[in-house]
């Protein structure tokens, strides 16, 4: 094998070869860079590969011929082979990138990049302090020296400000690394570490100096204005070296040198990491320039990273997989954008949207935010995930806040940014060339980043446990985008039905599972088919919504909490990518992101808390919770959080609405269910009686009676028919909700009627508004009017709908209702069934308004061509009618075996359900579905042959046959009467409804931007008072610590 | 709070040291002049430079050459520390580098916007 | 039983429900005209609007929902009587509600409003439309007192089978709902104001705006379906009231004589006091019944 | 003891020095300053028996930096001149 | 003045910081042992009577390596920076007079001599590469202000720069080859100790960062003296 020495070797003799070649011979001095780097990398991967392979501990590396402690050693392990590794690979792509600029600036430059690797590589590899502050010294000169690459404005003072900067912390690191010695009488990191010195006042200073130069060096918030102004003002190939390559080695110096201090030391790593995350994300949130925005997220990245090693020690063996896992998202995922950042070549965010000119562009600039995020399947997901399980099982539910909070601040601003791009005002300007420079290494990091993601989900514990057949179909529908669509909505389709084929005999014993994987799959299946109708290639479509699709049916298969958040966090991010799609989306979309993220943390908080001090993290721990109050607590309100329950419901209406027509059916009938299917888990998981005991279903009944009132009352006064519907899910969550709160057999058995009966007509009116939608253009109902003509079968859809949705009898709407009754009265919560009630009846307002004002009244001249909705729309319509006939009529074929399931458990065995055939009784009373459908379709069919009889000579006269007091009304849009429907019910009850909710939400949101505004105004800009932050931090530190 | 019978060299070359040090940081800290910045730098280097080489001294012992007065056998009763004298020859090279450095780009930004003074350079922020 | 005997029973019922609503329409327009001072018209009038409008020939209709329109009002209110034991005790007289279903009953009466507002809907006459948002706006404040009406007494009786509440009435007077729970009595009987759609809640009715009633824009045999269905919902939501809260009724006398007063009630009401606007009648309805029927709750509760 | 002194008066020199390097108006001075500060440090360390140590400070910390030190400021004169 | 007193208050706490490391320095009697073993195995195994030569050029080997690079950074930077008027021909402003022309003309050949003997005797004397590599720079810069025309090629003193970097990475290669390990002197036979040609590679390595940090230091201060032309305009 080839000692890493010759790589340096290597490495300084071509750096000072290439320094003497002329102009001339450019290319020839950067193929040889390029070759000189390359070795190194091979290097690296040798040994990587070695210690992989093999079990062999780290190897020691001698220098001039004498042992440590007397001379310099280096040592290579696992994780120096690793860390080179990514450092020459950063470099490697990195000449490559810079092409162009290093040829403006001369082989000087690139003899600069070439020390700079060096350097790093000596950094990582050398156990000697001192030799370790050489060469960060060299390492820091070298860039100093490559921010000149691409000069940009105020090159110069970032310059100086970073050296300054340096100088400052290197004067701190030498006086430090002096006294070590003076006291441990040695430089050697092991060597000082063998003699177990007693820590007196002038070695823990000395320590003190050491530890807080290297973690100056780490950019710590918020003493590091410096290192902003440079990430500002470098080219943001260079801002790819510092982020990605000086802060891995120095990451990797903490490491080193952490043995040597006091316990105390992991603390102190721990505070200020998790400051530097904390803090830098915040004041990230209001920052408006690219570059900059990627430094505060590098600074609150390696925080997290300077924290995690301060864990080492409660990580256990764990740690390696977590440091692996967080490091390399952070270190391919801001690499990536950096290099990005170069191309797109502005520095507001807003002009990323130049990224729609290249998809692919796209696609990687969103997996690199999802791995900075976290998002599953990426790495970090799985980092954050094992960090955060095994901090709780050290009680470090602190730490774990401020992790949380920080992740979340930080996904406030990159997906503010992510919408930009997608979503934002498309630049006029001519778009930039891609040439293969830019392209290879940003495309190989997104490759790298999906390979780290599944080294490390087979690294973590239980990673395994993770099904990974549907993300693989992902990917292979990635690669399939070139299709055009309809054959890749074949390939989804047929994915879903083969892996609900496969799925069946696992569930067909659990009903509950069944009935929710039957809503997400065959949902899925559904709304895909609408998607035939849309031509071309739909290029990104059908991988998210698989994505979705898989994440909803992962939450059935759930046996485990990361399974189960695994799926969550998957159908959060498809979902996301779904919704953004819309015309308007934008804002509806990072709404919804927050939300859910916000929401997602909730539960990975409580799912944290529930695994401390017990052994493995399967469901069932749940119930054995150290801590039930907040597990419950926090997990129930991230769940609501996607049910958007009153508070939390803000972004649904807009990320509903202004989806695509066959995505506002997949997002509300059926991505719902996932929130109902997570409290579900929960409740389950809590088992019955705890959960009955538990105060938190009672404020969950009133909080799902309120939603319900006001979701409904808000839906009434809509005009855009989406919107409405939009609405009306929000209302009918809240049914759902406060039926699952009854904690009874009866109340579950009509949650679950809901969440089928909302599937079923919740699916069919988006669809069939979503057909009308698609012809006549606009959302808004009052512009439309009479299109029964054009479009009766979309009607009849939209007919059925309503009556389900109002529980009108007999369809399966009247089940809920039922039970409803049933429940509430069992529970004795009268006055929130009371409030249910009157939501239903207010229910019957908007399903009143939403059929008339489109499809009756006036038809407008307009609209007289427009043809019945897509067939493609019309069959799934049909499909769902029929499952709401079948299962009106019915009813039992679902609800008794589920009915079964829950009194069979152990967690409702009480007051079940009576079946007897088909008819259902309590003790109050009884409800046959089939007898009713039954009646009443004798019934009506009578009536009609009456009727039919009776006037079978009906005349069909024009539109403005009709009395109009004494007036012929000659417009079709001034006889209309649509707009503003329930004006006296809005008079009456109409506060209700005011957005106060919304407002609040606002002021948070502006609180947070002003105050990360003026708390950045701490980065003057001036370079001195950058020093005196460095100071007042050292000063600070040491009177916390001492 | 320092007895005078127990100063010895050096401990007071390291005084020496110390108080031009937190001087030096003192220049860094309050002068607008980013060449005098550079001037307390060159200062801080210095006293690092002199508490290194203090570190190193052994109490009445000569320079670490071994020649006609110094036994090689002997040697290690003899002669000072050599170690932290490596250092500082190195940490003064490193520290002229640095210098020549932050003169270069002094020049540069004096050149770009006709002012040394360092308030003047703060188009980056936030 | 036999269904068709079952079927011929039922049918004679419908007939005798018809009658009684044709008849005592006529009885109570009549009151009320020689309440304001006038003549008024036959006590048989209603027969013969009904009988008039089956026999024009002329048929109009603006589309296929205005045509089913009448369909669905009819079968609403067919509906809810099929759904109603009318008689108590008797296993003739309780049609298809095997033991009356409550809840049934509640949401049926949505299926008939719904028919009648698409029909209505689809003659595109504005006035119409501004009808039925009225009314269906006004409607889901009437219910709000009903649906805590019928909570209370769902406790009270701990049942919803309208067949257990009669018979929990049974044996005295003093058994009736109305003694044992005035409050929600109360409460149900203001709503039942609303929804007779008589004064002072029946704006919704003005004369250019009658989608509830027979409307402007039907006649002939639609008119006719519309009517049939009125005199038999008109007697059948009264029955539902005399079940739950008058002790039902043990024969057809009792029936009639108890639904008479109950109608009347509304008739009588609407007598006394001036109308309500929209806006004015759904905070009216939301503050004092409401209040009722909270503490008809209340009262089981506690 | 007579070490002591002379350092004494050298530490003394030099902590002057460093105010006037920092202090004084005139960058010349200054720079001067910060040169005798070396030169004198140089002094120092062969006191304390290091005199590789003193011939790089005095070559390069009093000399060397300080002609860069000149040029420099030779450079801002002149490019203020030329205004 | 609140930011003085601020600041004042700050240099209060590091000197409070540095003065808990006075207080505990109470100087050293004897030799730790990583100093005595450089003091007793030093000039055995490198045959340097300069201990702190055989510390800098051998033991820390590699500290060295990465000081003469910082030196090659520091003039590759500056001359990046003053690239575009490197060409410019400096007028001096100084002028040449007539005295400096005779001292430099006995000056720059003795400096030279001396700096070179410097850094070959760095093994046996005080001094070595960096301080002999001074002095030399410090002939090149007098050569430089005295014959203003006839400066000294950047070109050759890049070529020298780069030679002499290069052969000492390829020296501290052949340690890995022939001897213990990288930048082992024990390449070449340590010869008789106290002598000129002894301490194996020392005397090469040492002659070697003479040269470099000599043409490196030259090449800094003279891109900063010939750099001209005020502002960059671009």
């Amino acid at each position: 094998m080839v000692s890493p020495i010759s790589s340096i070797a290597v490495l300084l003799g071509s750096a000072f070869l290439v320094g003497l070649f002329k102009k001339t011979s450019y290319s020839f001095a950067q193929m040889l860079s390029l070759l000189a780097i390359a070795f190194p990398l091979f290097v690296s991967a040798q040994w990587l590969i070695h210690f992989i392979g093999t079990s062999d501990g780290a190897v020691m590396l001698y220098t001039a011929g004498a042992k440590p402690p007397f001379s310099v050693s280096l040592q290579i392990g696992m994780a120096e082979a690793f860390l080179t590794l990514a450092v020459n690979l950063l470099g490697l792509l990195s000449i490559i990138y810079l092409m162009k600029p290093f040829k403006e600036l001369g082989v000087k430059a690139l003899a600069l990049l070439l020390i700079l690797v060096m350097g790093l590589n000596v950094i990582i590899l050398s156990r000697d302090i001192f030799n370790i502050f050489v060469f960060l010294e060299i390492a820091s000169i070298a860039l100093v020296g490559l921010i000149l690459l691409g000069k940009r404005k105020h090159t110069y003072s970032a310059g100086f400000k970073y050296l300054i900067a340096v100088a400052i912390i290197s004067s701190f690191l030498l006086v430090g690394i002096a006294f070590v010695y003076y006291f441990g009488s040695t430089l050697n990191i092991d060597d000082f570490v063998a003699q177990n010195l007693i820590v007196t006042k002038g070695l823990s200073t000395a320590l003190f100096l050491l530890f807080i130069a290297v973690l100056l060096e780490l950019k710590p918030f918020p003493a590091n204005g410096w290192a902003l102004d440079l990430y500002e003002a470098a080219h943001p190939g260079v801002g790819a070296l510092i982020s990605g390559g000086t802060a891995t080695a120095s990451l990797y110096v903490l490491y080193k040198i952490l043995p040597m201090g006091a316990d105390y030391w992991s603390d102190v790593l721990i505070w200020v990491g998790l400051i530097s995350f904390l803090g830098s994300n915040i004041l990230g949130i209001s920052q408006k320039n690219a570059n900059r925005l990627l430094g505060y997220s590098s600074i609150g990245q390696i925080g997290l990273l300077v924290a995690v090693i301060g864990f080492s020690d409660q990580l256990g063996s764990h740690f390696e997989a977590i440091f692996f896992s967080l490091f390399i998202s952070h270190f391919l995922a801001k690499v990536g954008l950096f290099w990005l950042s170069g191309w797109v070549g502005k520095t507001e965010l807003t002009a990323w949207s130049i990224l729609r000119t290249k998809p692919w562009l796209l696609l990687v600039f969103g997996i690199f935010l999802f791995t900075l995020i976290g998002f599953p399947p990426f790495p970090s997901f799985f980092g954050k995930w094992q960090l955060i399980v095994d901090l709780a099982s050290e009680h470090g539910f602190n730490w774990i806040v401020i992790i949380l909070a920080g992740s979340l601040f930080e996904g406030i601003y990159l997906f503010r940014w992510l919408g930009y791009a997608i979503k934002g005002e498309k630049s006029t300007e001519n778009k930039p060339l891609l040439d293969w420079q830019t392209a290879l290494p940003i495309g190989l990091f997104a490759l790298l980043i999906i390979g780290a993601g599944y080294v490390s989900n087979q690294w973590m514990p239980n990673g395994q446990s993770i099904n990974l057949i549907p993300v693989f179909f992902i990917l292979a529908l990635f690669v399939l985008d070139f299709l055009p669509a309809w054959i890749k909505n074949t390939i989804s389709i047929a994915g879903l039905v083969v892996y609900g084929y496969l799925l069946y005999p696992e569930l067909s014993d659990d009903t509950l599972r069944l009935v929710f994987a039957v809503i997400f799959l065959g949902g899925g299946i559904l709304t895909l088919i609408a998607g035939y109708s849309v031509k071309g290639k739909r290029a990104g479509f059908f991988p998210f919504a698989l994505m979705m699709f898989a994440g909803l049916i992962g939450l059935v298969e759930a046996d485990n909490l990361l399974q189960f958040f695994f799926a969550w966090e998957l159908m959060t991010l498809g979902s996301y990518v779904l919704i953004i799609r819309g015309k308007r989306s934008m804002l509806h979309a990072y709404n919804y992101m927050l939300f859910s993220l916000g929401g997602a943390y909730l539960i990975f908080m409580g799912m944290a808390m529930a695994t401390a001090g017990q052994s493995g993290i399967s469901l069932e721990i749940l119930r054995t919770t150290a801590f039930p109050g907040w597990t419950y607590a926090l997990m129930a309100i991230g769940f609501l959080t996607k049910t958007a329950a009153l508070g939390f419901h803000i972004w649904l209406p807009g990320a509903h609405a202004e989806a695509e027509s066959d995505v506002s059916p997949m997002v509300s009938g059926i991505l719902l269910k996932g929130g109902v299917f997570g409290l579900i888990v929960l409740f389950l998981a809590m088992g019955g009686e705890q959960a009955q005991a538990n105060p938190l279903v009672y404020v969950l009944g009133w909080l799902g009676a309120i939603t319900a009132l006001i979701g409904n009352l808000i839906a009434v006064f809509q005009e855009d028919a989406k919107k409405l519907l939009a609405y009306s899910s929000i209302g009918n969550l809240g049914y759902v909700l406060f039926a699952l709160a009854f904690m009874s057999n009866i109340g579950w058995m009509t949650a679950i009627t809901y969440s089928l009966n909302h599937f079923l007509f919740k699916t069919l009116l988006f669809l069939a508004i979503g057909g009308v939608v698609l012809r006549v253009k606009t959302h808004n109902m009052h512009e439309m009017g009479g299109l029964i003509k054009q479009m009766p079968l979309s009607f009849i859809a939209v007919l059925i709908g309503i009556i389900t949705l109002a529980g009108i009898p007999p369809l399966s709407g009247y089940a809920g209702k039922w039970l409803f009754y049933n429940a509430v009265i069992a529970q004795g919560w009268y006055f929130q069934g009371a409030i249910v009630f009157f939501a239903g009846t207010i229910a019957f307002l908007y399903c009143f308004k939403l059929i008339y004002a489109v499809f009756l009244g006036q038809p407008k001249d307009k609209f007289r061509q427009v043809k019945e909705a897509p067939v493609w729309y019309i069959i799934p319509q049909i499909i769902l009618i029929i499952g709401i006939m079948v299962f009106s009529a019915r009813p039992d074929l679902i609800l008794k075996p589920v009915g079964e399931l829950l009194s069979g458990s152990a967690y409702f065995p009480t007051d079940p359900l009576n079946w007897e055939s088909v008819t259902a009784s309590t003790n109050l009373g009884y409800w046959s579905g089939y007898k009713i459908m039954l009646v009443i379709g004798v019934m009506f069919m009578v009536l009609l042959g009456w009727l039919l009889l009776m006037s079978r000579k009906a005349q069909k006269i024009k539109q403005f046959d009709i009395v109009y007091a004494g007036e012929t009304p000659f417009t079709p849009g001034t006889t209309h009467f649509s707009h503003n429907m329930f004006a006296p019910l809005y008079r009456a009850i109409g506060f209700l409804t005011l957005p106060m909710i919304t407002q609040s939400w606002n002021r948070v949101n502006s609180t947070v931007h002003d105050f990360a505004d003026s708390a950045r105004k701490i980065y003057s800009g001036n370079g001195q008072s950058y020093l005196v932050q460095i100071l007042a931090y050292v000063v600070i530190v040491y009177l916390i610590l001492f | 709070m320092i007895n005078f019978n127990s100063l010895n060299i050096e401990t007071v070359s390291m005084g020496i040291g110390v108080i031009l040090f937190v001087l030096g940081v003192w220049g860094i800290v309050s002068q607008k002049n980013i060449i005098k910045i550079i001037i307390s730098f060159t200062i801080v280097d210095t006293s690092i430079h002199l508490i290194l080489v203090s570190i190193g001294y052994i109490r009445g012992k000569s320079a670490p050459i071994i020649d006609a007065a110094i036994n090689k056998e002997n040697a290690a009763n003899e002669v000072v520390d050599p170690l932290p004298q490596a250092l500082v020859l190195t940490a003064i090279v490193i520290g002229l580098g640095i210098t020549a450095l932050m003169l270069s780009y002094a020049l540069r930004m004096y050149k770009e916007n006709k002012s040394l003074d360092i308030n003047k350079f703060k188009a980056l922020k936030w | 039983m036999d269904i068709v005997k079952k079927i011929g029973f039922v049918l004679l019922g419908l007939f005798i429900v018809l009658n009684w609503g044709l008849l005592m329409a006529g009885i109570m327009r009549k009151i009320i005209a020689r309440v304001s001072m006038r003549r008024g018209i036959k006590i048989f009038q209603p027969y013969i609007n009904l009988i008039k409008n089956y026999s024009i020939r002329s048929q109009l209709t603006h589309g296929i929902m205005f045509y089913l329109g009448p369909v669905f009002r009819l079968s609403g209110g067919v509906g809810i009587f099929l759904f109603m034991p009318m008689i108590y005790g008797s296993d003739i007289w309780n049609n298809f509600s095997f033991t009356g279903d409550l809840i049934l009953i509640a949401y049926f009466m949505f299926f008939g409003m719904l028919g009648m507002a698409l029909g209505a809907g689809e003659g595109g006459h504005p006035y119409s439309a501004i009808g039925i948002s009225r009314g269906l706006a006004q409607f889901t404040a009437i219910e709000l007192p009903l649906t805590l009406a019928i909570l209370s007494i769902a406790i009270q009786y701990q049942s919803l089978s309208i067949t257990e509440i009669v018979a929990a009435q049974q044996g005295s007077i003093l058994n009736w709902t109305l003694f044992t729970n005035p409050l929600a009595t109360g409460a149900a009987m203001i709503s039942f104001l609303g929804a007779m759609g008589h004064s002072p809640f029946n704006v919704v009715m003005a004369p250019q705006e009658n989608p509830v009633g027979p409307p402007t824009e039907y006649h002939g045999t639609f008119l006719g379906v519309l009517q049939t269905n009125r005199a038999i919902l008109h007697v059948v939501e009264a029955v539902l009231y005399m079940n739950l809260f008058f002790g039902g009724a043990n024969n057809w006398i009792e029936l009639i004589v108890k639904t008479f007063f109950i109608y009347f009630w509304s008739v009588f009401v609407g007598m006394v006091f001036p109308r309500f606007r929209v806006d004015q009648s759904i905070p009216w309805l939301l503050k004092l019944p409401v209040l009722i029927g909270v503490a008809a709750i209340i009262v089981f509760i506690v | 003891m007579i070490y002591l002194i002379l350092l004494l008066v050298f530490g003394l020199i030099m902590i002057i020095m460093a105010f006037t390097a920092i202090h004084h108006k005139n960058l010349q001075v200054a720079v001067i300053a910060s040169g005798i500060i070396s030169l004198l440090a140089s002094v120092v360390y062969v006191f304390l028996a290091a005199p590789d140590v003193a011939i790089t400070e005095a070559s390069i910390g009093s000399a060397l930096t300080v002609v860069i030190f000149f040029y420099v400021l030779n450079k801002i004169r002149r490019s203020n001149d030329q205004e | 003045m609140i930011r003085n007193s601020f600041l004042i208050l700050l240099l209060a706490g590091l000197g409070w910081i540095l003065f808990q490391e006075f207080d505990s320095f109470k100087g050293s009697d004897q030799l730790n042992p990583v100093a005595e073993y450089y003091a007793t195995q030093g000039p055995q195994e490198v045959g340097a009577a300069n201990l702190v030569t055989s510390v800098v050029v051998t033991y820390r080997g590699l500290d060295t390596l990465g000081e003469v690079t910082i030196l090659f950074l520091t003039a590759a930077i500056v001359g990046l920076l003053f690239k575009r008027e490197s060409n410019s021909e400096t007028e001096d402003i100084y002028g040449t007079s007539e005295i400096l022309l005779t001292a430099g003309k006995i000056l720059v050949p003795m400096l030279i001599l001396v700096g070179v003997y410097i850094f070959i005797n760095g093994h046996l004397t005080p001094g070595g590469g960096f301080q002999g590599g001074a002095v030399l720079a410090s002939a090149f810069v007098l050569a430089a202000l005295t014959f203003s025309g006839t400066t000294v090629k950047h070109r050759v003193l890049e070529i020298v720069e780069s030679f002499s970097g290069i052969s000492f990475v390829l020296l501290g290669i052949l340690g890995v080859v022939l001897a213990g390990g990288f930048l082992d002197n024990k390449i070449f036979s340590l010869g008789t100790f106290g002598h000129l040609f002894s301490a194996g590679a020392i005397p090469i390595i040492y002659s070697l960062v003479g040269l470099k940090v000599g043409s490196e230091l030259s090449n800094i201060v003279l891109v900063m003296k010939s750099s001209e032309k005020g502002g960059d305009h671009d």
